[in-house]
């Protein structure tokens, strides 16, 4: 007769979309709007067509991770900056786009 | 083999052993005329056209997974061609003419049903709207109706029209639409296919892009390099993915949408109706199932999985739509990669690198779309010119601002 | 009857009376539907999908294929409901379904006669000739055919709800596994959540004969159950499916609440909980499978482990001779089980050679059940013998066992793939598959009780060392440690006949052969093409035995052939518990105006605006028709004075000492330069450059101005001046605020709007508030805003008062306006009075259109950026010969004009190459006496004066009409400014 | 200038509606006004702010009260101050220091108490209502629409927005019925 084998095995990961909001906490990704790449952040003021060409319409979409700007819309209405897997949609970082951009100067 | 009622019942008497495969599982050649990359039902229509048509024998469609794996098997199955702006207009219009013939194109049958779309108009503006759509698609000489809250009380007495939020002003009815049998569109193609001598290569990744002098040489996939004359993407759902190994960058994110269907019960819902001011449509399949669907969930992802903020929302617009569907039961979710495009229409074009083909950004269109997209991709990859009923998929339009924007949502693929 | 004297979970004491199919039973309370008709010697409960075959109930539990019916009658008949599963109350109403005219004659039966040609894949190689008749012939009568049960075809009347909850420790499943893991993890101090979709916890433990801690498993549960229940930290939620894994440890929920009593007197039936767990414990147990054979499908054929339920729990005996089909030390149980309720053992058939049966029945090993006979049920069964013989069997119940599947649908939800084991020969969970979920027990594919008890402990532990809380360890109890050995044994081989795979779906694994040969080899090609596992039950009791079959077919090994992939819902979903909320005007929330009441006590027909609710016309007396109400009340701003309430227009408050510049860069024209106390008219891009909304925006301080937004576009303006404010230009400081709820806001409209306004404010001089000019007022002592604007072309004014005073303010201005020869408008004059003025609402700005279409590119700034410029420019939106904005007018016979019509030029025919545009607007004009509309015509700024044709194809309406300036009321706004 | 006066719109819940354990009530505040510090301007508004009502804006989530006027924090960069005081004294306090807006009648002030209010805010708010402890406060769903739930003796307190109110109260009230029902079953 065969035993089974281990007992059980334990797995634990980071759990995704449900998105920490730095001022709100851990809520369900309802109350989130999402807009777009974080290249959206990126706005060429005073650039030419081209650039603008780039910035409103061309896109990386990876597989992998992706930044991206989500707004929490039935919460504290901050613009966040948020990195997710978009296949496993695991999320690893969610940052205020305002303090993003202010530090980034 | 042709399928004829004689086959039938011959087989029917001799214990259906005399079938003969669908298609053939051929070993990838060195190389090819035309080689497409996937196999779905634009991968396939795009082969079958390209041998029939344009007489091209020598073609192998390259598909990663299964043939007819991706969206062609994952949608609610909706064929219509009520869209609003030139370019989807003319389009459609030619898709839907092929649709009705594609029985007897293919000698297969994809049980195309054309039991009517209706889009129902919840205030003025959006009956107003409907009425720009309607006439737009008649004098594209398609078909459309116009009707106020009482015709469509008589067509479909089962919905909401007493206390629905939000209620019913009228709708716009397109008695060609209907549904068809999503796999055996890519298995007729398929098989149609294989018949004109296409090789068809399923389980065979495509890694990479040779190309030399700027001029496309062949592939590399996981079952070697393939050298090809030309190349043409139809990879919904990966076309970011598989341009960028050719160095393009383009108009497309990727979004998951999700299908739901019943369990099946007997007929109750004879058209395909959608709501105005939820994202929900539905029809019943001829086995009984209520399919439904409704938005992309609304952030970019390549998981065919939704979650359940739209589950619900769909569910909660059937309810205050339809609410004799309370008792049915949700039997099975799913979703599909949408290659979202940024103004909501596709791509049907060449590329900066020659030789190398580009269809894709089909967002909810593809499934309708399969017979035209292919039609039209043969053609520009067999003439090198564009087919006059797509003329306006250019690559280059977000560029010069010639988009095509059906909903008016801009530069947002989660809202179109 | 088959109710055995004693035992299993019912109180016999209690009489039910139910009906079937018309004819009245009575059941104990504990029964379920199923099994009240096994005690009432009731085997025939439905027909099959396809062939409408007569069938059994297969299972005791959600996975069940057959003895599916229909519950309730009128509208809270509801289809498809396992009997396994329903619990009988007093009075219910069941009939089977899927049958014409009844149940033990079904006409449709000769589907089954006609089975040779309509196999698998059937459908798409015919129905094509003549073409015409697939359509016309074919498919209407496939459609009538098709389904299970019927739906009512009435509102469902029922009460949904929906809820959230949070818990450490999500424990899915009630047996061994799950009390134990529940117990251990209550014990830890988690918060804790034990989900069991059945009404009695317990699991197996309540359908074996076994002992844990030295009692009946049965009584263990309950004392266990009951310790749980008593635990502050601990929710025991019973008759609750966990239906789907989702992202971030939410899971979806179904709590069966009512749906087991008569009346729920206002309860909700049934409730979908979102579940949010910080950690999951999978322990959803297995379900046996069935193993394939010839007519392996007439009634009184059940699994092994049902006819154990139907004992143990339920008390009753689902045969008085008793066979068992095997592959398994399982099987054995319950033949011995059978004996010892006093049922006869007719044979014990287990298809292995090396074993010997330690059972006192006549036994066969090495042998396989080959056939069975009797009509509408099970009477005789053939056996072949290991030395080819076949034996003759007489059984009234076979009970079937092929091993068992651990229940890892969950796992797949999030797409992960099962792990294959031989040693059980079955798919398990693997690890990982859903972040922060671990699976215990027969779900992990450890089969023996104590296994269960002692994974379900291990995993609470390591959830509890995860949590940070304290591991305590419970005692653990003694129970059996038997596994039971295995030898696949998926479908009998070469045997005549057809043996079913998917019992409902009628495939048989011929049909898998067909596919095969015809090249559907995938799992997907194979399922999709035969539809197997696309039943109710999802594939749960067909996958395995379909995959083994084409396993043996491609001569590969069953992992290598694939593994089919589980989606949410575990089991199905009533659309009314997903929907809940929904229903009726719960769709969405509803918005009303302060002057909501006030408006429908004064007869206003109310129309929807977005969410919002506004008044839409004031009918007096005699007046019939909203066009008489209509055009009076434009008259009566034409030429006296009107009040509207315009408080759901978006207003925002912006402040700060960037305000000025922010608003540079998000209109095309400027407003820094605005002086304190003006208003300006403002126009928004999006940055691909295209209008995004316009408004006016007032300067109240050199840094506050209050912009106001169209209705519809009030949120994502404010979204849109977030976005600029927090990611593009965040050093810019400028707050804001949504201030629309805050103002109730009305416009006065008409040459007499200033003398009416000057009995209610003090000062209304035109030197004080000139046109567009603003600033604060104060009206009978309240606080408000003035503003010099207008959206009628009149004289006319915007006043706000905070919202408490809106049905006031209202009352009041109109009573005045009365007394003046005006009065209240709604949306329908406002409408017309914008169109006669040619000013926008969101069918003219529909999101395609330029500043360059609608006539305003003068108001793009060349001095400075704003969003939206540098796109606006693309050649293709700065097209002469694009649809431009334009006024019409009918200047033939036809007087009408229709919305949506399309334009053609006057001798083209109306196709699609030919169309010039399109009419977006269209009203009758009291003021000019006919019908008006706004149009995008081609090239229309430059053929002011043309005539053209509004077609209406839809409505045969063809229109002669003159392209006009859009503004047909005073161009030169002389009475704006009078 | 005509004599006459504007009356106030009457409250949405005149009785507070009891149904089962739990009570529905309206408990609109004086006054409410949103501040927002402009930049580099948080210690001063403090300061302002303390001179006024004598405490300073409380962190990200919570609340802080003085008698019978209180700050609640209410979004990024934004507050509420609560209770009995005039606009002018705070316009006059914080001017150029933040941007003051009066809200007092953008909200309807909602509270539900009594024992089933737990069980009732579960099926309206996607909040982990059991982790919101007094003194916090919350900007969150509530049956789809926006609102801040603030924990308060015996129950929560409910801001919606003036327009949605009338929805909300009735789903609140609907909700509690359903429970009641539910816990008689």
């Amino acid at each position: 007769m065969m035993r089974a084998p281990a007992l059980v095995q334990i797995c634990i990961e980071n759990g995704n979309m449900r998105i920490e909001c730095p001022h709100c906490g851990d809520r369900d990704h309802r109350e989130f709007e999402y807009l777009g790449s974080a290249k959206l952040l990126e706005r060429p003021n005073g650039g030419d067509a081209a650039a603008y060409h780039d910035y409103v319409y061309l896109r990386k979409n990876p597989t992998g991770e992706n930044t991206e700007l989500w707004q929490h819309v039935m919460g504290c209405s901050a613009w966040l900056h948020i990195v997710r897997n978009v296949t496993t949609h695991e999320i690893t970082e969610v940052k205020l786009a305002r303090d993003l951009k202010e530090v980034a100067r | 083999m042709h399928y004829s009622v004689l086959q039938i019942l011959k087989n029917g008497l001799t214990g259906n052993k005399g079938w003969k495969p669908v298609w053939r599982n051929p070993e990838p050649k060195k190389s090819y005329d035309v080689v497409i990359i996937g196999g779905g039902g634009h991968g396939l229509s795009t082969a079958y056209y390209l041998a029939k048509t344009h007489g091209i024998r020598n073609i192998a469609v390259l598909e990663k997974g299964y043939l007819g794996g991706g969206n062609v098997g994952r949608n609610t199955t909706i064929v219509r061609a009520n869209y609003l702006q030139d370019g989807n207009l003319e389009f459609y219009s030619h898709s839907l003419k092929l649709w009705e013939n594609l029985e007897q194109e293919l000698n297969y049958n994809v049980m195309l049903s054309q039991r009517g779309c209706l889009m129902l108009a919840h205030n003025d503006g959006q009956y107003d709207a409907m009425a720009w759509r309607g006439n737009s698609n008649l004098a594209t000489g398609d078909d459309a109706v116009l009707m106020g809250r009482e015709d469509v009380r008589k067509l479909v007495p089962f919905l909401n029209f007493d206390d629905a939020r939000f209620p019913i002003r009228g709708g716009l009815l397109q008695r060609t639409g209907g549904t068809a049998r999503h796999d055996a569109v890519a298995w007729g193609y398929a098989r149609g296919a294989d018949m004109r001598g296409v090789d068809l290569i399923q389980n065979c990744e495509v890694k990479g892009f040779r190309i030399e002098g700027g001029k496309i040489k062949g592939v590399e996939t996981s079952r070697g390099y393939i050298g090809a004359g030309k190349v043409g993407m139809s990879v919904a759902g990966r076309t970011s993915q598989v341009a960028e190994m050719a160095g393009l960058r383009l108009p497309i994110e990727s979004h998951v949408l999700q299908a739901f269907v019943t369990e099946a019960v007997k007929p109750v819902i004879d058209n395909v109706i959608s709501f105005g001011m939820g994202h929900f449509y539905i029809s019943q399949s001829d086995k009984g199932g209520l399919v439904f669907g409704g938005d992309i969930d609304g952030y970019n992802s390549y998981s065919q999985r939704g979650n359940l903020p739209m589950v619900e929302h769909v569910a909660e617009a059937a309810m205050t739509l339809m609410p004799m569907v309370g008792k049915s039961r949700m039997l099975r979710s799913w979703g599909g990669i949408m290659d979202m495009s940024m103004d909501g229409s596709p791509i049907i074009d060449k590329t900066p690198v020659a030789g190398l083909y580009l269809n894709g950004g089909w967002c909810y269109g593809g499934f309708k779309a399969t017979p035209a997209a292919g039609a039209a991709f043969a053609h520009l990859m067999a003439t090198g010119k564009k087919a006059d009923w797509a003329t306006k998929y250019n690559l280059n339009r977000f560029e010069t601002g010639h988009v095509i924007d059906d909903e008016g949502t801009g530069a947002r693929p989660n809202l179109h | 009857m088959s109710r055995l004297p004693s035992g299993g979970l019912i109180d016999r004491d209690v009489s039910i009376p139910f009906t079937f199919d018309g004819q009245t039973y009575t059941a104990h309370p504990g029964d379920t539907l199923a099994s009240a008709l096994l005690a009432n010697g009731v085997r025939l409960m439905g027909r099959s999908f396809k062939y409408h075959r007569p069938r059994g109930v297969l299972t005791a539990g959600s996975e069940e294929p057959n003895a599916l019916m229909e519950i309730g009658v009128g509208a809270d008949r509801i289809p498809n409901t396992r009997a396994t599963t329903q619990e009988v109350f007093n009075g219910m109403v069941a009939q089977s379904q899927n049958r014409f005219p009844k149940l033990q004659a079904d006409m449709l039966a000769v589907n089954d006669l006609l089975s040779p040609f309509l196999g698998a894949g059937f459908y798409y190689k015919t129905f094509m000739w003549p073409k015409k008749f697939w359509e016309a012939v074919y498919e209407p009568i496939i459609r009538r055919a098709a389904g299970l049960g019927r739906l009512s075809g009435h509102a469902d009347q029922s009460i949904y709800e929906k809820a959230w909850a949070y818990c450490d420790v999500l424990v899915v499943g009630g047996g061994p596994a799950g009390l134990m893991a529940a117990l251990t993890a209550a014990k830890g101090g988690a918060k804790v959540i034990l989900a069991d979709e059945d009404f009695v916890i317990g699991g197996r433990l309540n359908s074996e004969q076994t002992v844990v801690d030295g009692k009946h498993s049965q009584q263990w549960a309950v004392d266990v159950a009951t310790q749980l229940e008593a635990m502050p930290n601990v929710r025991v939620m019973s008759r609750t499916t966990v239906t789907g894994a989702y992202d971030g440890g939410t899971y979806g929920a179904v709590e069966r609440v009512a749906d087991h009593v008569e009346d729920a007197q206002g309860a909700p039936t049934q409730i979908f909980w979102r579940i949010v767990a910080k950690h999951t414990i999978l322990a959803a147990g297995a379900t046996e499978r069935p193993i394939a054979f010839p007519d392996n499908d007439r009634p009184g054929i059940m699994l092994a482990s049902a006819v154990r339920t139907y004992a143990h729990r339920f008390g009753v005996a689902a045969g008085q001779r008793v066979a068992v089909f095997t592959n398994n030390d399982d099987g054995w149980r319950t033949a011995r089980d059978a004996l010892a309720a006093g049922v006869t053992v007719t044979a014990l058939i287990d298809t292995r050679t090396d074993v010997q049966p330690d059972v006192d029945c006549p036994t066969f090993t090495g042998a396989a059940v080959i056939g069975t006979g009797g009509r509408l049920g099970i009477e005789r069964l053939s056996v072949r013998t290991s030395d080819g013989s076949v034996q003759q069997i007489n059984a009234d119940c076979l009970a079937v066992s092929g091993g068992w599947n651990p229940s890892l649908h969950l796992t797949g939800h999030m797409g992960g793939k099962p792990t294959w084991r031989d040693d059980i020969a079955a798919f398990v969970p693997t690890v990982g598959a859903i972040p922060n979920l671990v699976v215990a027990g027969a779900a992990n594919g450890n089969f023996s009780t104590l296994g269960a008890l002692k994974e379900g402990m291990v995993a609470a532990k390591a959830a509890l060392k995860n949590l940070g809380l304290k591991q305590v360890r419970p005692k653990m109890p003694n129970a059996d440690d038997a596994q039971d050995a295995i030898s696949p044994y998926w479908h009998v081989p070469d045997v005549k006949g057809r043996a079913w795979l998917d019992f409902q779906n009628d495939v048989t694994v011929k049909d898998i052969a067909a596919a095969h040969r015809e090249n559907f080899r995938s799992v997907e090609h194979m399922k999709r093409y035969t539809t197997l596992g696309m039943a109710t039950d999802q594939g749960k009791l067909s996958n395995m035995g379909a995959l083994a079959v084409m396993a043996e077919l491609t001569g590969q090994s069953i992992p290598e052939t694939g593994t089919t992939i589980f989606r949410p819902p575990y089991t199905p979903v009533q659309m009314g518990t997903l929907g809940a909320g929904g229903a009726g005007k719960g769709f969405a929330p509803e918005r009303f105006t302060s002057s909501h009441d006030w408006a429908v006590s004064r007869g206003a027909a109310m129309i929807e605006v977005g969410l919002w609710h506004r008044a839409s016309w004031f009918p007096l007396n005699g007046e019939t028709h909203w066009r008489q109400s209509c055009d009076r009340e434009v008259d009566m701003v034409r030429r006296a004075v009107g009040v509207c309430d315009v408080s759901t227009l978006g207003k925002i408050d912006i402040q700060g000492p960037d305000a000025g510049v922010f608003l540079d860069r998000i209109y095309t024209n400027m407003f820094s330069t605005l002086k304190v106390g003006k208003v300006r008219y403002g126009l928004m891009l999006r940055e691909d450059g295209m209008v995004l909304d316009d408004g006016t925006t007032a300067r109240m301080g050199e840094n506050h101005f209050v912009m106001t937004t169209t209705t519809g576009a009030a949120g994502p303006v404010m979204s849109h001046l977030e976005f600029c404010a927090q990611c593009l230009w965040p050093e810019l400081d400028v707050k804001m605020i949504s201030v629309t709820e805050q103002w109730a806001q009305v416009a006065v409209a008409g040459p007499k709007s200033r003398e009416l306004l000057a009995e209610v404010i003090d000062d209304v001089s035109n030197e004080s508030f000139p046109f567009m000019g603003c600033g604060e007022t104060s009206i009978a002592g309240v606080n408000g805003r003035l503003f010099r604007i207008s959206f009628s072309g009149e004289l006319a004014y915007e006043l706000a008062v905070p919202s408490r005073y809106g049905e006031a303010l209202m009352d009041e201005l109109v009573k005045r306006a009365e007394a003046k020869g005006g009065g209240a408008y709604g949306m329908e004059a406002l409408n017309v009075l914008r169109i006669e003025k040619g000013f926008l609402t969101h069918a003219e700005m529909d999101g395609r259109v330029t500043a360059a279409d609608l006539g305003m590119s003068g108001m793009m700034s060349k001095k400075k950026d704003f969003i939206g410029k540098v796109s606006s420019q693309r050649e293709g939106l700065i097209n002469p010969m694009r649809e431009q904005l334009v006024g019409l007018k009918p200047v033939g016979p036809v007087r009408q004009i229709l919305g949506g019509s399309i334009m053609v030029n006057v001798d083209a025919e109306p196709t699609r190459k030919n169309m010039q545009g399109h009419v977006t607007s269209v009203c009758y004009s009291p003021t000019l006496n006919g019908m008006i509309a706004l149009a995008f015509v081609k090239g229309g700024h430059t053929r002011i004066g043309q005539t053209i044709r509004a077609v209406d194809l839809l409505r045969n309406l063809d229109t002669l009409v003159e392209i006009v300036s859009p503004q047909f009321h005073d161009p030169a706004g002389e009475k704006l400014r009078g | 200038m005509a004599d006459f006066k504007l009356y106030p719109n009457a409250d949405l819940i005149s009785q507070p509606i009891e149904i089962g354990e739990a009570v529905l009530a309206c408990n609109q505040p004086a006054s409410i006004f949103s501040v927002a510090p402009f930049k580099g301007q948080g210690v001063a508004v403090n300061d302002a702010l303390k001179s006024v009502v004598n405490f300073a804006l409380p962190a990200v989530g919570k609340v802080a009260s003085k008698k019978h006027i209180r700050a609640m924090w209410a979004g990024q960069g934004q507050w509420f101050i609560v209770g009995d005081i005039g606009l002018a004294s705070l316009t006059a306090a914080l001017n150029t220091k933040a941007a003051v807006t009066d809200q007092s009648d953008a909200w309807v002030v909602l509270t539900l108490c009594g024992a089933d209010a737990p069980e009732v805010m579960t099926r309206l708010c996607s909040l982990d209502l059991s982790a919101l402890a007094q003194g916090q406060t919350a900007r969150a769903e509530f049956a789809h629409m926006m609102s801040c739930i603030t924990p308060i003796a015996g129950g929560f307190e409910i801001m919606i927005m003036r327009s949605f109110a009338k929805t909300a109260i009735h789903h609140t009230s609907d909700s509690m019925r359903k429970f009641a029902a539910l816990r008689a079953l």
